[in-house]
This record gives C-alpha cells, sequence and structure tokens, in this order.
C-alpha cells in the first residue's frame, strides 16, 4: 500500500510552547483522512508542517515516499500537494475567474470550469473576491486549492462557514475525488457530520500530540475523545 | 421596548444594493436567529448597523429610538455588542488587551475579565500573547469573550461556531441561553442548524436581501428548521 | 530696441535667499537705468524664473528665457547651474554673466567665448588668504569644509597655502550636504588641537556651524575664518556669534571708493539697509553689461560680448579690466573680520589685495 | 495598490482587446509626427520633450505601483544610472557609442533587477525608503566622486557624431527629439500593456495581491517581481538616457530623491492604477508647474493646491476620473 | 568619548519626537504626513516669533498649543475625508500641503536664515569629562527623555493608551467596541503635530530655522520609523538613538559614508527583518 503522505516526528515550538510534539502521521493514496481535535490541539499547525509554511519545523514530510522537508511550498504544490487555509487567504483584488484561471497555470493549464461548477462560483465569477460574502471566500479559497486536481489535498476547516447543504456537497465533492481519482485528503474540520460521513480514518490529536487514531467509529466510541472533544452532540 | 429594529431598510455598498427592504426585530431577553445561504446579506445587516453601508431607504431603531448617521461605534454605545464575522480580533494587542478593549463602554454588568477567563480558560492562559498566535478557535473564544465584556444588553453573534470544537459549540449553546434567561437579547446568525435549534425562539430567513420568512421555533423540529432556511 | 536680460535663478531652493539678494540688485540697477530713459536709449526689460538651483531645471528656463527674447542672462547660484547653461549659449544665441559662481572652470577649462564672469573664482579667493595666513601667529590649523566641489577646492588650496606658510595641518574635515548637527566636527576640531579653523562652508550650514560652534565654546579658544562663511547675510543672522569671525570677503559695502559709496548711499535710500557682498557682485555684473551695450551701442548678444571681452569698465570697484583670454573680470579681493559698525555686526575689510596679485593663471582655452 | 475590477480583463475581451490596441499604438506613433508641427514655438517644442522624459519616468514608477504593489521612491535611480552610464562612456570614448546605448539601458535593468530580488518582500513604508536608499547612495557617489563626472558640478558632454550610422546632431533638437521621445512612450505604453496582460504580468499582479496564497499555488514569487523591477528600470533609464542626450548634461540631481518623489506624485496624479494613468499626469503636472512658475516664488503653493484638491476631487486621478465620468456615460 | 555620545543622544532626541509624531499619526489615520517636516518648521517659527517678542518659554508652550490646534484641524478635515483611501493617494495630500505651508512661511516670515534665541537658563556651558558641553543640549536631552517615557506610560497603561493602539492596528474593529476613532485621532493626531512643534522649538537654537529646515530632518524621521517597525513606538525610540549615534560615529569614523550611514543601516534592517526592529505584524 503506498503511503501519499507521511510525516514523520513532526514537531513546532513558538517560543517555550510545544503546539506540535513529535507528531507522526501517514496517509495512504486515496484515503481521507480526519484530523479533529480541541482548539489549539496544533491542527492547524500540523497542515502548516506539512505544506512547508512553517519556517523550521522539526521532523521530517514525505510525498509518495520522496522527502520534501526543504522544499518551497510551491515547489510542493507542484508536486502535487495542495491546501487550503483556516483564515480565508485568497487574492482580493483579482476577480474570481481571474485568481482561479491563474491557480490553473501553475499546473499546466488545469480547467477551472469544472471547480468553478462544483463549488457553485460560476455566478460570482467576475466579482473580486474581497466583495463577495464570507462563506463564498471560504468555497473559493478551497476552489483555490482544488485546481488542477491535485494529488494531495490539506484541507483546513473547509467547511466552516458553509451552509448545511454546502457541507454536505462538499463531502461528496471529497469522498468523489478519493474514489473516482485517488486523491488523498487530510480533512481538519469541527463539522463532525462532514468528518464522520466520509473519512475512513480519523487521527485525534490533543494538545500537540497524537491522542487516539482509528475508523470513525472507534474514535466516535473513545470515551477521552468525547469528553475532550466531541461533547454531546455527536 | 425593542432592543434593535429594522424597519425596511435597503442599503448598499458602493452602487451595489445588497439589503432590499429588511424587517426585523429583537427585544430584551428574546433569543432570535438570523439566517440564509450565503451571500444573502446576513452580514451585511451587522455592517449596517455599524455605519457600513448606505441606507438608502427604511428606519433603524435602536432602543425605540430612530437613528440616523449609525456610526460604528453606535450600537456599543446603545448595549449592543457584536461578535464579528472573521472574529476582528485586533493581532498586535495581547488577549488581555483585547478583553479589555470589549469593555470600552464601561457598562456594569455579571461580566468581567476574571468571570471571562473562568468561561474560557485559554484566555488566561494566554492571556499576554498577541492575539495573531492563537489559533483559529481560540480567537473565536476570544472574540466571545470580548463582546461579554461589554455587558450588553443585545449581543449579535455573525457565525460564532465557526472553528469552534463541538464541545465548546455545546458550551455555547447553553450558555447564550443562559445570556437570554437573564435578560439579553440575543441575536444570532449562524449556519449549524443544531446551534440554532438549540438556542434560538424565534428566526428570520434572509433571501436575495429582504426577509422571507420569520416564524417561532418553538415545537419546530431540526428538519423543519433546515427546511425553512432552504428557500 | 529694449534690452532684455533674463534671470534664472534660484527662488525657491537651497540658495532662495541668494536669489532674492540676485533679484533686488538687478531690479535695482535697471531702475537706475530705466530713470535715465534706458541704457544708450534701450529701456531694460527683466524677466526671472526659477531654478531651484538645479541645473537640468536651470538649462530649460533659460531656454525658455532666451525664447522670449531674454537672451543676455545672469544670476544662477550653484556653479553646476552655470557650468550646465554654458555649453549652451553659442545654439540659443546668448550670453551668460556669471555674478555668484565659483567654480573656476567655467573661465577654465569650460571655457566659451559667450560666458563672462565678473565674480572672483576659487582661484582668486584662495590667493587672498596667503597675506593673511602669513601674519597670524597660530602654528595648528583645521579645515572644515563642505564635501562638494567647492569646498573640497578650496580646503585643499588652504591646506597647499598653510603649508608653503610652515603650517601645520591637524585636522581636514569635509561635512556632508544638508547635514544638521556639525557636534561631532566641532569635537574632532577640537580635540585636534588646532588654534584656527579655516571654514569653507556656506548659507544654512554655516549659519549651524556658528551657531554650534559657539555653544561649545570653540570660537572662545580657537581662531575662526573662512570663506563665504560669514557674509553679509549670515552676519545677519547669526549675531554675536559671528563677532570676530575673519573671512575672504568679496565685496563689502564698506570699501571707501567714491563710486561705492554713492552706490551704497543709494541702495540704503531705496532698501534701508546697505548692499550685501551678493548684491554688490551681482550689481557690477549689471554695471559692466550696461557699459558693453553703450560701447557696442546695441542689445545683440554677439556686439555685446564684442564688447565685453577685453574692455575695460567703470565700477563700484574702480576701473577694471575682463580679460579678454579667459572672460574673467580681474578685480581685486579683500579680507576683513566682523565686528560692529555703526552698532551693527558685519564683515569690514581689513586687507585690500590688488586685482593683479589676485589674478588667477589663464587656464582657458577658449574655443573659436 | 489596487487594480480596479473593471481593469483585469477577462480572457475573452484580452483576445479581441489587443488588436485594437495595436491600431491605437499605430495610430498615436503616427500622431506623434505631428507634434512638431502643431507646436507654437521652438521652446514649446523643447518643453513638450523634456515633459515626454518626465512621462517616462512617471511611467516607470506607476507601472512598479501597478504591477508590484510597490512604491518606489528610488526610481530616479535608475534613471540617473542610465544618463551617467551613457554620458560616461561616451565622454570618455571607453566603448563604442553603440555598446554604450546598450549598457546604459542593460545596466540598470540588471541593477533594478538583482535589487528586486532582494527586497521585493518589503512593502509599503519600508519599501520606499529602501528604494530612496539606493537613489540617494548613487546620488552620493555621483555627488562627491569628482573623478567620475565632476562630482556636483555635473558634467557636460559631446555627443558621438553618429549612433548606429544616423547622425546625433538632431538628438539635440527640440523637433526630432520630440518626435523620438513620444514614440518611445507609446512604444513603452504598448509594451507595458501586453505585458500586464502576459501571464508573467497576470502572475505579477496575484503575487502583488497575496505573495503567501500565490506560493502555495505554485508559483515562486521572486523572479515575476524581479522582472517587474526590471522592466520598471528600464523604462528609467531610456528616460535618463534620452534626458542626458538631449541636454548634453549631467549631473547628480537625476538622482535625487526629490525627482523619485516628483515621479511618484505624478504617476499617482494621472492615475497609478492605468497604464497610461502616470504619463498623463506627468505631462499634465509638468506644465501646470511650468504655468505656475509664471508666479515666481508661489508656485509651490499653487502646486501644493492642486495636489490637494486634485486628491480629494479624483482620488484615483485623472484618468480614473475620466473612466468613472465615461462609465456613469455607459450605464445611463 | 562620552561627549560624542552625548551628542548622539542629542540629535536622537530630536529624530525621536519628530518621528514619534510621524509614528501616532501613521497609525491612526494611516496616513504617511510629508507636511510633519514643515510641521516641525512651522512650530518653530512660531516659537521663534513670540520668543523675539520676549518670552522664550512662552514660545515653546504657544508654539506646542498651536501647532496641536493645526493638528486637529487637520484631522478633523483633511486626513478625515481620506480616511477610506490607499496611503499612496494620502502621501499626495501631505507633499502638497508641505509645499503649501513652506510657501506660507516664506511669505510671513521671509526665506532669509533666522537664529533662534536661546533661553537665559539654559545658555552657557558645563564641564564633562573635562571639555565644556552646552547646557542647553542637555535640556534636549531630558525633553526627549521625558517625552518618551511619558507617551511610552500613556500608551501602556492608560485605557486611551489602550485604544490608540487598538485602533493603530484596525479602526473598524475598534469603533465598533465603542469607541469613537475619529475623536481619538483628533486627539492623537493633534498630539503628534504639537511634537512636531515641540521638537521645532527645541531644535531652534541648534539649528537655524529657514523654510526648508524641515526637509532635512524629515528624511531622517522617516529612516527612524522604518528602521523601528513602522507604527511601533518603542522601535522608533531605539532607532531614533541608534541613528542619533551612527550620525555621530560616523562623522568621526567613517567621514567617506557621509550621510549614507543611516540609509546603510536601515537596508541592513530591513534585509534581516523586513518589518523592521519591532517586527510588529500586520
Ligand atoms: N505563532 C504562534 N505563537 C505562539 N503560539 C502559537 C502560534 N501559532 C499557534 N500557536 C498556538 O499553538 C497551538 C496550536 O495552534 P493551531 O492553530 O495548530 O490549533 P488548531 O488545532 O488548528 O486549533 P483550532 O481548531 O482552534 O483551529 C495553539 O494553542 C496556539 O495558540
Ligand atoms: N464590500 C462589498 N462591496 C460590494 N459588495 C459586497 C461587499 N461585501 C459584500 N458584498 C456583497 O453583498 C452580498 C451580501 O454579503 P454578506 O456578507 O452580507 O453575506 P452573508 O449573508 O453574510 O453571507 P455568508 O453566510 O457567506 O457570510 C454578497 O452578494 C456580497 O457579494
Ligand atoms: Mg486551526
Ligand atoms: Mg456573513
Amino acid at each position: 500500500m503506498t503511503l501519499a503522505i507521511q510525516g514523520i516526528g513532526l514537531t513546532r515550538r513558538f517560543g517555550g510552547f510545544t503546539a506540535l510534539d513529535n507528531v507522526d502521521i501517514a496517509i495512504r493514496q486515496g484515503e481521507i483522512r480526519g484530523l479533529i481535535g480541541p482548539n489549539g490541539a496544533g491542527k492547524s499547525t500540523l497542515i502548516d508542517v506539512l505544506s512547508g509554511r512553517a519556517r523550521n519545523p522539526g521532523g521530517q514530510v514525505l510525498l509518495n515516499g520522496v522527502d520534501v522537508s526543504r522544499l518551497t511550498p510551491q515547489q510542493r504544490r507542484k508536486r502535487g500537494m495542495a491546501r487550503s487555509f483556516q483564515r480565508t487567504n485568497i487574492f482580493p483584488e483579482l476577480s474570481v475567474e481571474q485568481q482561479l484561471r491563474i491557480a490553473s497555470w501553475a499546473v499546466e493549464d488545469a480547467d477551472t470550469d469544472e471547480v468553478m461548477d462544483e463549488l457553485d462560483l460560476r455566478a460570482l465569477a467576475d466579482r473580486p473576491a474581497a466583495e463577495i460574502s464570507y462563506g463564498d471566500q471560504r468555497r473559493l479559497d478551497l476552489a483555490l486549492a482544488l485546481v488542477g486536481r491535485p494529488r494531495v489535498l490539506l484541507l483546513d476547516e473547509p467547511a466552516a462557514g458553509l451552509t448545511m447543504e454546502e457541507s454536505l456537497d462538499l463531502a461528496r465533492i471529497l469522498r468523489d475525488l478519493a474514489n473516482r481519482w485517488g486523491v488523498t485528503v487530510l480533512l481538519v474540520e469541527h463539522d463532525m457530520q462532514v468528518v464522520f460521513s466520509i473519512c475512513d480514518q480519523i487521527t485525534v490529536l490533543h494538545l500537540g500530540r497524537s491522542l487516539s487514531e482509528g475508523s470513525c467509529a472507534e474514535v466516535r466510541a473513545n470515551p477521552t475523545v468525547i469528553a475532550a472533544y466531541l461533547g454531546t452532540e455527536a | 421596548m425593542s432592543l434593535l429594529a429594522f424597519h425596511d431598510v435597503h442599503a448598499l455598498y458602493g452602487q451595489a444594493r445588497i439589503l432590499n427592504g429588511v424587517t426585523f426585530e429583537v427585544g430584551a431577553g428574546e433569543r432570535v436567529a438570523l439566517v440564509g445561504r450565503n451571500g444573502v446579506g446576513k452580514t451585511t445587516v451587522v455592517n449596517t448597523l455599524c455605519g457600513g453601508t448606505r441606507v438608502a431607504q427604511g428606519r433603524i431603531e435602536l432602543r425605540g429610538r430612530p437613528t440616523k448617521d449609525l456610526r460604528g461605534y453606535s450600537a456599543a454605545q446603545n448595549g449592543i455588542a457584536i461578535v464579528l464575522q472573521g472574529r476582528g480580533i485586533l493581532p498586535n494587542l495581547t488577549v488581555e488587551e483585547n478583553l479589555l478593549l470589549g469593555g470600552a463602554t464601561a457598562r456594569r454588568g455579571p461580566w468581567t475579565l476574571a468571570k471571562i477567563q473562568e468561561l474560557f480558560p485559554i484566555l488566561s492562559e494566554r492571556r499576554s500573547n498577541p492575539g495573531w498566535a492563537l489559533s483559529g478557535g481560540q480567537q473565536q473564544m476570544l472574540a466571545i469573550g470580548r463582546a461579554l465584556m461589554a455587558n450588553p444588553d443585545l449581543l449579535i453573534l455573525d457565525e460564532p461556531s465557526e472553528g469552534l470544537a463541538p464541545v465548546i459549540v455545546d458550551d455555547l449553546a447553553a450558555l447564550l441561553v443562559q445570556l437570554g434567561t437573564d435578560g439579553m437579547g440575543i441575536l444570532l446568525i449562524e449556519q449549524n442548524i443544531s446551534l440554532i435549534h438549540r438556542v434560538a425562539e424565534r428566526f428570520y430567513v434572509l433571501s436575495k436581501g429582504s426577509v422571507a420568512e420569520s416564524g417561532s421555533l418553538h415545537n419546530v423540529s431540526r428538519d423543519e428548521l433546515q427546511g425553512h432556511i432552504a428557500i | 530696441d529694449p534690452l532684455r536680460v533674463g534671470v534664472p535663478t534660484d527662488l525657491s531652493g537651497t540658495y532662495a535667499t541668494l536669489g532674492e539678494e540676485v533679484m533686488r540688485a538687478v531690479r535695482f540697477a535697471t531702475d537706475e537705468a530705466n530713470a535715465q530713459h534706458g541704457v544708450a536709449g534701450h529701456m531694460v526689460e527683466i524677466k526671472s524664473y526659477d531654478t531651484e538651483a538645479k541645473p537640468d531645471l536651470a538649462r530649460r528656463q533659460s531656454e525658455k528665457l532666451v525664447s522670449e527674447g531674454y537672451t543676455i542672462l545672469t544670476g544662477t547660484i550653484a556653479s553646476g547651474e552655470g557650468l550646465a547653461i554654458a555649453p549652451l549659449m553659442d545654439r540659443w544665441g546668448s550670453i551668460y554673466i556669471s555674478t555668484i559662481n565659483k567654480a573656476d572652470e567655467l573661465t577654465g577649462a569650460n571655457c566659451v567665448p559667450r560666458v563672462f564672469r565678473v565674480n572672483t573664482q576659487s582661484a582668486m579667493d584662495a590667493a587672498t588668504v596667503k597675506p593673511w595666513l602669513a601674519q597670524r601667529k597660530e602654528k595648528k590649523w583645521a579645515v572644515v569644509a563642505a564635501d562638494i566641489a567647492w569646498g573640497r577646492g578650496s580646503g585643499a588650496l588652504f591646506d597647499k597655502a598653510a603649508a608653503g606658510l610652515g603650517k601645520e595641518m591637524v585636522a581636514d574635515l569635509y561635512t556632508p550636504a544638508d547635514i544638521n548637527d556639525f557636534a561631532p566636527y566641532i569635537e574632532q576640531v577640537k580635540k585636534s588641537g588646532a588654534e584656527g579653523v579655516w571654514v569653507v562652508l556656506a548659507g544654512r550650514d554655516a549659519v549651524n556651524f556658528a551657531q554650534q560652534a559657539k555653544q561649545f565654546g570653540l570660537t572662545r579658544t580657537v581662531t575662526v575664518a573662512g570663506v563665504s562663511f560669514t557674509t553679509d547675510g549670515t552676519v545677519k543672522t547669526l549675531g554675536d556669534a559671528a563677532e570676530g569671525i575673519y573671512g575672504i570677503i568679496n565685496y563689502s559695502s564698506t570699501l571707501d571708493t567714491p563710486e561705492n559709496q554713492s552706490f551704497v548711499k543709494a541702495w540704503t535710500a531705496k532698501y534701508s539697509s546697505p548692499p550685501t557682498n551678493f548684491e554688490g557682485e551681482t550689481y557690477l555684473g549689471m554695471q559692466v553689461l550696461f557699459q558693453a551695450v553703450k560701447q557696442a551701442n546695441s542689445v545683440k548678444p554677439d556686439d555685446i560680448a564684442k564688447a565685453m571681452s577685453g574692455g575695460e569698465f567703470d565700477t563700484i570697484l574702480g576701473k577694471l579690466k575682463l580679460r579678454a583670454e579667459d572672460h574673467q573680470l580681474l578685480k581685486p579681493n579683500y579680507f576683513g573680520v566682523v565686528e560692529k559698525v555703526d552698532g551693527v555686526l558685519r564683515p569690514v575689510v581689513k586687507t585690500t589685495v590688488s586685482a593683479a596679485d589676485v589674478a588667477p593663471a589663464v587656464t582657458c582655452k577658449m574655443p573659436s | 495598490m489596487t487594480v480596479a475590477a473593471g481593469d483585469v480583463a477577462p480572457r475573452v475581451k484580452t483576445r479581441r482587446g489587443t488588436p485594437l490596441l495595436l491600431v491605437l499604438g499605430v495610430a498615436a506613433l503616427v500622431a506623434g509626427f505631428t507634434l512638431p508641427w502643431i507646436a507654437p514655438s521652438k521652446v514649446a517644442m523643447s518643453l513638450m520633450a523634456q515633459s515626454l522624459f518626465d512621462a517616462l519616468l512617471a511611467t516607470s514608477v506607476g507601472f512598479l505601483v501597478r504591477q508590484n504593489g510597490r512604491v518606489s521612491f528610488g526610481q530616479a535611480a535608475f534613471f540617473g544610472l542610465g544618463g551617467y552610464v551613457f554620458a560616461i562612456l561616451v565622454a570618455r570614448s571607453l566603448v563604442t557609442p553603440e555598446v554604450a546605448l546598450v549598457l546604459a539601458l542593460a545596466v540598470p535593468t540588471l541593477v533594478a533587477f538583482l535589487f528586486g530580488l532582494v527586497v521585493a518582500r518589503v512593502t509599503g513604508v519600508a519599501h520606499a525608503m529602501l528604494t530612496l536608499a539606493i537613489g540617494q547612495a548613487l546620488y552620493e557617489i555621483a555627488f562627491r566622486w569628482r573623478e567620475l563626472a565632476k562630482g556636483d558640478d555635473g558634467m557636460s558632454f559631446d555627443l558621438p557624431a553618429r549612433l548606429f550610422g544616423l547622425p546625433t546632431r538632431g538628438l539635440q533638437d527640440p523637433a526630432v527629439m520630440v518626435v523620438l521621445a513620444w514614440s518611445i512612450l507609446v512604444v513603452a505604453l504598448l509594451g507595458l500593456k501586453l505585458f500586464s496582460q502576459s501571464r508573467t504580468g497576470q502572475i505579477a499582479a496575484a503575487i502583488r495581491d497575496n505573495e503567501e496564497r500565490a506560493r502555495f499555488i505554485g508559483f515562486s514569487t521572486t523572479l515575476p517581481r524581479a522582472l517587474v523591477y526590471a522592466i520598471a528600470a528600464l523604462i528609467a533609464a531610456i528616460a535618463g538616457t534620452l534626458q542626458a542626450t538631449y541636454n548634453g548634461y549631467i549631473a547628480p540631481q537625476m538622482f535625487h530623491w526629490s525627482l523619485s518623489g516628483a515621479a511618484l506624485v505624478m504617476a499617482i496624479v494621472g492615475g497609478a492604477k492605468f497604464i497610461v494613468g502616470p504619463a498623463i499626469g506627468a505631462i499634465v503636472l509638468f506644465y501646470i508647474k511650468d504655468l505656475a512658475g509664471q508666479f515666481a516664488e508661489y508656485w509651490p503653493a499653487i502646486v501644493g493646491t492642486v495636489l490637494v484638491v486634485v486628491t480629494l476631487v479624483m482620488p484615483e486621478g485623472i484618468v480614473g476620473l475620466i473612466k468613472r465620468i465615461g462609465g456613469l456615460g455607459q450605464r445611463r | 568619548m562620552l561627549i560624542q555620545l552625548l551628542n548622539g543622544v542629542v540629535y536622537g532626541g530630536l529624530l525621536y519626537l519628530l518621528s514619534v509624531g510621524l509614528v501616532l499619526i501613521f497609525g491612526l489615520r494611516q496616513v504617511v504626513n510629508f507636511a510633519h517636516g514643515a510641521l516641525f518648521m512651522i512650530g518653530a517659527y512660531i516659537g521663534y516669533s513670540v520668543a523675539a517678542a520676549g518670552s522664550w518659554w512662552g514660545g515653546l508652550v504657544v508654539a506646542v498649543v498651536a501647532m496641536a490646534i493645526a493638528g486637529c484641524v487637520l484631522d478633523a478635515t483633511l486626513f478625515r475625508a481620506l480616511r477610506k483611501q490607499d496611503h499612496i493617494v494620502t502621501v499626495l495630500v501631505t507633499f502638497g500641503l508641505l509645499l503649501i505651508l513652506e510657501t506660507l512661511v516664506t511669505v510671513i516670515w521671509g526665506k532669509a536664515y533666522l537664529r533662534y534665541p536661546m533661553p537665559d537658563l539654559l545658555s552657557g556651558t558645563v564641564d564633562i569629562a573635562g571639555s565644556p558641553f552646552p547646557v542647553y543640549r542637555l535640556f534636549v536631552i531630558v525633553v526627549s527623555i521625558v517625552v518618551a517615557l511619558s507617551l511610552a506610560s500613556w500608551l501602556r497603561f492608560t485605557r486611551i493608551g489602550l485604544y490608540v493602539r487598538a485602533a493603530s492596528t484596525d479602526a473598524r474593529v475598534t469603533s465598533i467596541q465603542g469607541i469613537n476613532v475619529d475623536r481619538l485621532s483628533l486627539i492623537v493626531v493633534g498630539l503628534g503635530t504639537a511634537l512636531a512643534g515641540l521638537s521645532g522649538v527645541v531644535a531652534g537654537p541648534l539649528l537655524s530655522l529657514s523654510p526648508t529646515m524641515g526637509n532635512y530632518i524629515l528624511i531622517d524621521s522617516f529612516i527612524v520609523v522604518v528602521i523601528g517597525g513602522m507604527g511601533s513606538f518603542g522601535g522608533a525610540f531605539v532607532a531614533a538613538l541608534l541613528i542619533g549615534q551612527i550620525h555621530n560615529f560616523g562623522a568621526i569614523y567613517l567621514p567617506w559614508a557621509g550621510t549614507m550611514l543611516p540609509l546603510l543601516l536601515m537596508v541592513g534592517v530591513l534585509i534581516w527583518r523586513p518589518t523592521g526592529l519591532s517586527g510588529a505584524r500586520t
């Protein structure tokens, strides 16, 4: 079984505070891996380390078995790794259509129409991104990551700010990507409905360490996870 | 007496008309939800209240008084605190300073720095960290805490559950209900059906810049609520 | 025909005060001539444009003046301005009379037939220092000079003069342009043990240096002298901070020739203060111009140029010759000190060095 | 800074736009030849030529703002460098005049490229100050190094008799220079327009907008930005070389920050969001200043008042105002 | 050595007084104030006129008050109208203002250099390390330290100070907390210009007065602001002292570098930390 992405001993410190403490993670190709955990557990930090946003983190990142730890984000993108952001990170002055098109150039002129339709951005094509609503910006952020159908997707709370229907649509799209195209997804999300409906495996992060890892059912039943994270709703 | 009321409000960003006759009101101790799809204008309602749009027509009342010339500070000075969408944390100020800023109107009430730090212990742990060093969810807690610091009569929350862990959303639901019971008005703008369902008594559905539907949420199931919103 | 004189000068830049003085002198001379029905019947018309003391702007404004018929140019301040417009006189069919520019090249390496200079160049100032320095008892000297062409050149000339007279140079300090605080330089002069300091600073720098030197008590212990340092203008600003400072004087209203005294009298009557050095020098330029017009009996630049080159003119400094080889007016130069005259501080001439003694060597190869 | 929403043409429009652009360009070039005839006098022509040098310099600054979102307070560095390299090489006959010309354009371009690699990550006022620093450093060198080009006095030089086999006398004739400068300006504007529609141009715009995201969608961000610095510097160098040639004179003021600042002001007055804005701003301000010069010493106050009023009335510059008025007309 | 060090502090102190005003105004109004040098200059001229009429200290007070009022007027008229514009556009306005103010001064006071008198109390010298040192320079040091300390504690420990810092990062969010940012900025801009006036008067007896006197020092102040980290008060203080020392020791040990040293320092700092010493995130 090939590992699409693997992190070994990932560590990140801010001053004296350790946000990510020697975390190992390995995701198979075509797997959707949920990453959950309380606020401040280190989920976004983990994505930052994997995607090359964090400067000088500890540990090693392997993409399809190749060490990419020293590569810049753009080099990682060229090798098939893309990410979205928890705090919207788009091109405010460019129109929706234009920024998606530009994004496609980096990956051999990929098609943008599909992404636009899937994420319902067609109607907003000509609007500068700064002027669209928050939820729409979230979808645009996600679309920027999806352009060119990357091999490995690191998504940081993609469903936040979306309506329930949209979240479910999103879940369907991701499942589709994984099933049909073998895209590997690391999904950070607080919307448990989405997580439990599509994830193959779930990693629970707590205080910068991996608390548990397993199938949805296992995680759901884990009393520690319920107490620390899931609460009554699940 | 209503704390906040919009009567047939039309509002524009530049040339673009976003609100087309919005009417709603929230009274003391009421827990009201404002819902709708992305881009219908929910946040624009909040912005309008803060003077961020041009009001072409209609009337906005604060505590029953029609208010012309709304400014950023008008709401706060009338006892309305807002949890902004996207959080609006001041990145260079420390966590504690962010909280103190919430108390700028110096209204007295149950919420003090200590109380908030008790509610969200992380805000006490990180009190001298700059705002930008918090995780997304921690920032959301800070935004909620900051709004409470104002001891408002009306609390407006624009998608507060965003980025919060489910346990914390549970706590938030309980908190909002309690606040309402204690007499604070709550205007909750949300996508999280379960949170709306647990908190709100009444709802307004916004569609294409005006209120398409409204009603009580007593004895309405989650699915029915979902149906209302999906207009 | 009227005699049209264009005055491209600095009205708003670093040397705006000098520009004001230039304009005042040009206007005075013009009014005087027009009151007598013009120069040989030609009424004088003047027009000025602001050059901000920038060479390229000086070029543009001069071109405009010439094209509007003001073909006799005078009044630029910075040497760079003069050097920038000089080569264009031929193309424009105009002439330029320098009254303030100090660069030797203007009538030296870069001399051209249509450029004349009535003021002293740096080499002439250097020749004026020597006799004074020779009789001073201070052995150790320091130079504080502006780090520009004029400052460097003038400082080097002083070094040479001092060396020739067996003095010891203990510090050579060149200060960058537009500096505000001279404290570090003042401290260095103090430390060097200099008994005398030769200052080559002008305008704002001169005022700041003198003022701060006094605050640090430098002027009490060290003899201070300089060139363009204590002009009438800076002395007026400085007040008692300037008292006792020695310096080269290119023109002074205190000069005791009958021509000068009647000029000073008329001037004082009009402006209620005596003319400054720059005003005197500019007026001198106008005098030379007017006489050349009379001698040529024409207002055509070509004819005026012919009359100027090698001509002799009656001026406020007496009868002076404008050398044909390089178009430098051979004029005397002065050395003096700032002291009270009628209760007012001003530079007062103590020694006169004759025109022959300060006349610079001819380095010009006049192109035909 | 910002690009107006409508300014970034969607793909379809671009393709249709290009031929139209070329037609416009050719028309403008042809129109340039009438300039010597419509000018009322030789001096008017000369002023026109000089305003065009300003226009080129302002275009250079404006382009940097528009394309990289970086404010430069030191664009005169490249203007001066172009002029100095050409004048010094020619005056000392170090190389053939043709090589001198090429170097006069290549050296500033290269310097700017390297500079861009290093400083592009600095933004805002800090960036403006960095650019000011290189301009002032060159200024100080030119000002104090007398052996190089006579230091603060500046240096006159004679043009070589022929350049690329053509006689150079005309280069100091306003009638010739005005046509030449105009043609260069038109070609430069066209080139910039095409660049900003090109992929690299659009990528640079994306980088300006959000550098971090540009990296995460897979672009290296240093090169496109450095390229923009280089192109902007090339235009400034052309302007500097033209001015030096026309005047037969160079002086350290060519590097001075006040010239850079003036160029920036021209660019904003014209409208830095638009490619033609800076050039128009430069020409308008050139004549306003020239007119104000009639009031001798009070001209700064007049120009100052114009600036304040212009900003309040048309924050997007002259071209912005024209577009807005045009836009209103269309909408009705 | 000690004297040179002190001289560095004097110049640094002056720069601090000027730059901190720039920082205040930039923070609240996002205006890069090119007219700041002109305000400094006008402060000096106003002080000069009053001092010439008899009272040096009166000149100080009048200049500071007049400039504070001028700042409030500026804020209420121009800056408020410009608050939605790009920084770069506001530069035009302040640049235009600079030109207008300079002309105004030449009309009222003329172009000639003027010498600012020294207060009797502070003229004279004291011996420091065996060498006379002007008392007035010590006064400059004291003034800048007092201003720095009071400003720092105002910003750090008072509510208004907190609001100022908040509004400097995000005016919209701050006003939604119930703070009238327009009124706040009236105070802050007024304070900034008052400090410009104060530094004008304080600099007066050291530098000669001329309509362009502000331009020379403005660039150094901008260098200070940028090195300190745009918008950082503490950073500005450190940077000002640094530039003061560089200015002094550079003149002694590296005279060939001339006025380039502060610029070089700035380049070094910015390449090392693009956001300046304080490294504040924006
Ligand atoms: N730059 C920083 N400096 C100091 N601490 C930081 C910094 N960035 C993040 N942290 C801390 O590191 C921890 C992990 O943050 P991270 O953003 O990874 O959390 P998260 O799991 O994504 O949480 P959330 O669900 O709230 O988004 C948090 O406690 C946060 O406060
Ligand atoms: N600054 C702006 N200028 C122009 N139009 C804007 C601006 N901000 C928002 N809009 C438009 O106003 C409409 C309403 O946006 P608003 O942010 O109020 O939506 P919302 O209901 O809050 O959506 P969401 O659930 O995504 O937050 C959208 O169509 C958006 O494109
Ligand atoms: Mg996170
Ligand atoms: Mg919203």
